[in-house]
């Protein structure tokens, strides 16, 4: 490692651009066989609620062409389990450790949040958007008032770094981008998973017990990537880009439209070794292109 | 309990019934850390999510497995082209596995099998030795009928049941099991194969108060714990959890499992 | 053909249930070298406007993962062309005939369908969508009043029956579906296309001229399945499925989800032949499953 | 004009350079039909779109057209990777091909190729016989050169250019192709590459006044005009038009191509 991949989001310095997405790496003890945590710039734990949570039922997961569904629901511990069970292993373990919080209420929202404020963690993801949980979020994140609501909600009672990972199922989300923005959101995430169904012809049945789930994966990237790029286009603060990024190709396409970051997740269970094989391709990319630091792409497309 | 990822390369395929392929890949530190009961999880080129296979048999000398799997969509059919010579691209060994006991001398085991939960049970068979397993095998008509003489290899008193009679016995697996159990030489009881045989399987274990354990399976995308998407659920001492199949799973005590 | 496989929409009888997409089959003549466009159920016309427009500048296409993007940008002959140009050979070669309409001024919608309600054509499909052209239709489509409001207007000046294009790039198709519904429409179609974008990392700039643009193909198939799936149990008037039908079974899906009939284009780029080799599969699927009418499994799926 | 759309068997594969593949296909229907300057839209695997690339050879008797392309890509690379024996899935051939025309037999035409733009111009130089044809044929440096012998065998007098000068003329065809032209034989001029190169041949041509045709390249979807998607800009009678490469191309005339 020659070049320095280092970038900083909302005053946070990840060793490199690539996180783990929530939801897709657990609380980061799933790959150590693989390789260690640390490889890794960050990782965004699964979401987390204030009380347990047990999920949806299954099947969970359904394939798509070059995508999947899941409607696993937030299946979780608990704010408290994750505090003094995997926060001390995962700051051990990882670089920037990010908690993605998620809640039916903002008072959910909340004290879940209170609760990180002094602990160590280094970032707060807010999921607004879970699509497969009635109140998990969705309805929060599909309008500027309700991404608003909980953002200030937060806010006021945290002073960590706060990252509002927003959903792509709405008309304009850059309304909404701002709308976070203004509560004093630090950066924001984008995009959480479409929401999509597949049926089983044979059975007549949704293969989702939930009827629908998040979709994600290669083929959503070009949505991701146009959002990615209005967005950063209209907001102050950073942002981290996700969805269906691969490949070295795609994170760079992905930071060009305007992404500090980028969270992937599908592909590691596609390749679990993906994350690293695009930190490898940044790195010889800023070889190959004689770059000091990846910020120098950041934003550079040129749109005609 | 550790596992890896790589591409390993196939020394033999070949169809064992029609679209049911058999596979050994060599790949000695799998080998090496598998047991009966795991999976492996593996990449079809083209397609986003992992096909989870049972591992069907162990060679730790020639460092080998063996995988058995029907070709059920696009991506099983994609798997069953990879010709000897080329690699498989897989995430193994993964999942907990069958508890292997230590048993007297004059008990016995049985393993059971329906469809393509059969292959899993071939090399658990394999784990005892003089003549201490009765295997009772279930297969929808005699085309599907597979591993039966690999079964008599491994030293198994093996049944066939067919559900039309076309081969064996007709009828379930329960019938065999049961006129076995009655004979009261059975230490333990192990099994995969379709949700109602499982059930069957199980209601009679606990008639019988006979310690059992059951593969489950169930749709997975990361295969290694991370997701949580192949939720099953369990009851353990009066409470219920969700928990995985791949990582906590793929087998559960029969008694803990809620189908 | 031993089996029926028609099926009625909005009181239009398809002697099979595959549409050509409009803007991928032109108008009839393209693959005529391959098979007569008469084996389509029908096709809907490449998307026309009162005047003439030459579209966007090219490259207008872009590849995505299992996808594609498009920013043609509704280049098209004009109604008037399209009336006395290509009506009468589109209605001897073919089926039913779709005209496709799309305007940027309420006006343009009324002249265009005024014009076209004199004529043979069986059917007309408004282009409330197109996310190519600033003022081609994207507008009026992402909200129920500029839905309503077009539908309203083209309902007054024509009794032909009208299928109304919906946009997937909103945060509430239902309530658009409703909207519509309210004003007349007789009949739905959807989804067009998402909205996507590529970047060309070498350039530094994004591979369509037009910067983002349509996305279409296998990719978005869960979301277009989700969407009928979700119009058509709110709605009473028939739904058209469209988005990343490529099989038989993914037609089978569609119509299960509440589909009458479908649509079909990315795929005919992919294989000329897809639409045959669609309607071939879903002869066999009548024949194992001993069904008289595929409006037999129109909108079985059974929910969780 | 008529096309088609089917699996044609390969013939032959070779790789003619680093990357850049020559395949030969069995494909009497469409070898019948083919002129010079149209293509083929080839099905990749996996991928959505179809690549179109252009005619290399059309061989009538032995029912068989050759291709020329470069690996730019994923879908290409997978198109790179058929063996001989496996099928290939074109719609072909499409397009309208250069004007061939009857010249006086003291005159010559002049086929010029830059980069990946050659291979079409080699069954351009085909359909003249008798030494008519100057073929100027231009590369970045000499392991991206081809087709070299190709165009010697079909007769034509053949120039070579290369950016760097590593091999043949160091500099750009318009020097060659300005010599040629001084000598004021030529009746026509033909020409396919990138958009720097075309644009030069343009205006030499118009400088010369002589009649020129130029083979366009643009992303295309269907191939065969249903989606327009694959536009250019042509101005013709002081009317500007958007046209499909596709299907009123990919060949233009020169005094009509805008760039």
């Amino acid at each position: 490692m020659s070049k320095d991949l280092s970038v900083t989001v909302a005053g946070v310095r990840f060793p490199n651009p690539v996180i783990a997405a929530s939801g897709t790496y657990g609380f980061g003890q799933d790959y150590t066989d693989l390789y260690p945590l640390n490889k890794l710039g960050g990782i965004s734990c699964k979401g987390t609620t204030l009380e347990p949570r047990n999920g949806n039922p299954a099947p969970r997961i359904a394939e798509t062409p070059a995508g999947m569904l899941n409607s696993v629901g937030l299946q979780n511990p608990g704010i408290d389990m994750f505090i003094t069970g995997y926060l001390p292993q995962l700051k051990k373990d990882g670089n920037v450790i990010i908690a993605n919080i998620a809640g039916a209420t903002l008072d959910d929202y909340k004290q879940a949040v209170e609760r990180l404020d002094s602990t160590d963690v280094d970032m707060i993801e807010l999921n607004i958007s879970c699509p497969n949980v009635k109140q998990g979020g969705a309805s929060w994140g599909v309008t500027c008032d309700g991404a608003a609501a909980v953002t200030k909600t937060v806010r006021a009672v945290t002073k960590k770094p706060l990252m509002v990972k927003l959903t792509p199922n709405v008309t304009n989300i850059v309304d909404i981008a701002k709308a976070v923005e203004a509560e004093g959101a630090d950066c924001l995430s984008l995009i959480n998973t479409l929401l999509g169904m597949r049926i089983d012809i044979r059975t007549r049945r949704p293969i989702l017990k939930n009827n629908v789930g998040g979709f994600s994966g290669p083929a959503v990237f070009p949505v991701a990537l146009r959002m990615v790029w209005q967005v950063a286009n209209a907001v102050d603060i950073d942002v981290v880009g996700m969805g269906g990024i691969t490949t070295a190709a795609d994170a760079i396409e992905m930071m060009m439209a305007g992404a500090k970051a980028i969270q992937m997740g599908t592909a590691i269970f596609t390749d679990p070794y993906s994350p690293l094989k695009v930190i490898d391709g940044l790195e010889k990319y800023m070889e190959e292109n004689d770059l000091n630091s990846l910020e120098e792409i950041v934003g550079t497309v040129q749109p005609w | 309990m550790a596992f890896f990822c790589d591409e390993f390369p196939i020394v033999e395929r070949s169809e064992i019934a029609s679209g049911i392929f058999s596979y050994v890949i060599h790949c000695p530190s799998v080998a090496l850390a598998a047991k009966a009961g795991q999976f492996v999880h593996i990449r079809a080129e083209g397609y986003t999510l992992r096909r989870p296979i049972s591992i069907c048999e162990i060679n730790r000398e020639k460092g080998t497995i063996r995988i058995v799997f029907e070709v059920r969509g696009n991506g099983t059919d994609k798997l069953s082209q990879l010709e000897a010579g080329k690699k498989m691209d897989m995430i193994a060994p993964l999942g907990n596995g069958f508890t292997i006991k230590e048993i007297p001398s004059d008990k016995t085991v049985i393993v059971i099998g329906g469809g393509i939960g059969v292959p899993p049970m071939l090399g658990t068979a394999a784990e005892y030795t003089d003549n201490k397993v009765k295997a009772v095998l279930g297969f929808r008509n005699k085309d599907r009928v597979i591993l039966e003489e690999d079964f008599k290899r491994v030293g198994a008193e093996t049944a066939v049941c067919t559900d039309d009679g076309s081969y064996g016995e007709k009828g379930l697996v329960t019938f065999p099991l049961i006129e076995e159990l009655e004979r009261g030489k059975t230490a333990m009881i192990y099994a995969c194969g379709p949700t109602p045989m499982l059930k069957a399987v199980i209601n009679t274990a606990r008639v019988y108060n006979i310690p059992c354990e059951v593969s489950l399976e169930q749709r997975m995308a990361c295969g290694v714990g991370a997701c949580v998407g192949c939720a099953c659920n369990i009851r353990k001492g009066g409470r219920d959890f969700v928990l995985r199949v791949c990582k906590d799973g793929p087998v559960f005590k029969a008694e803990e499992v809620v189908l």
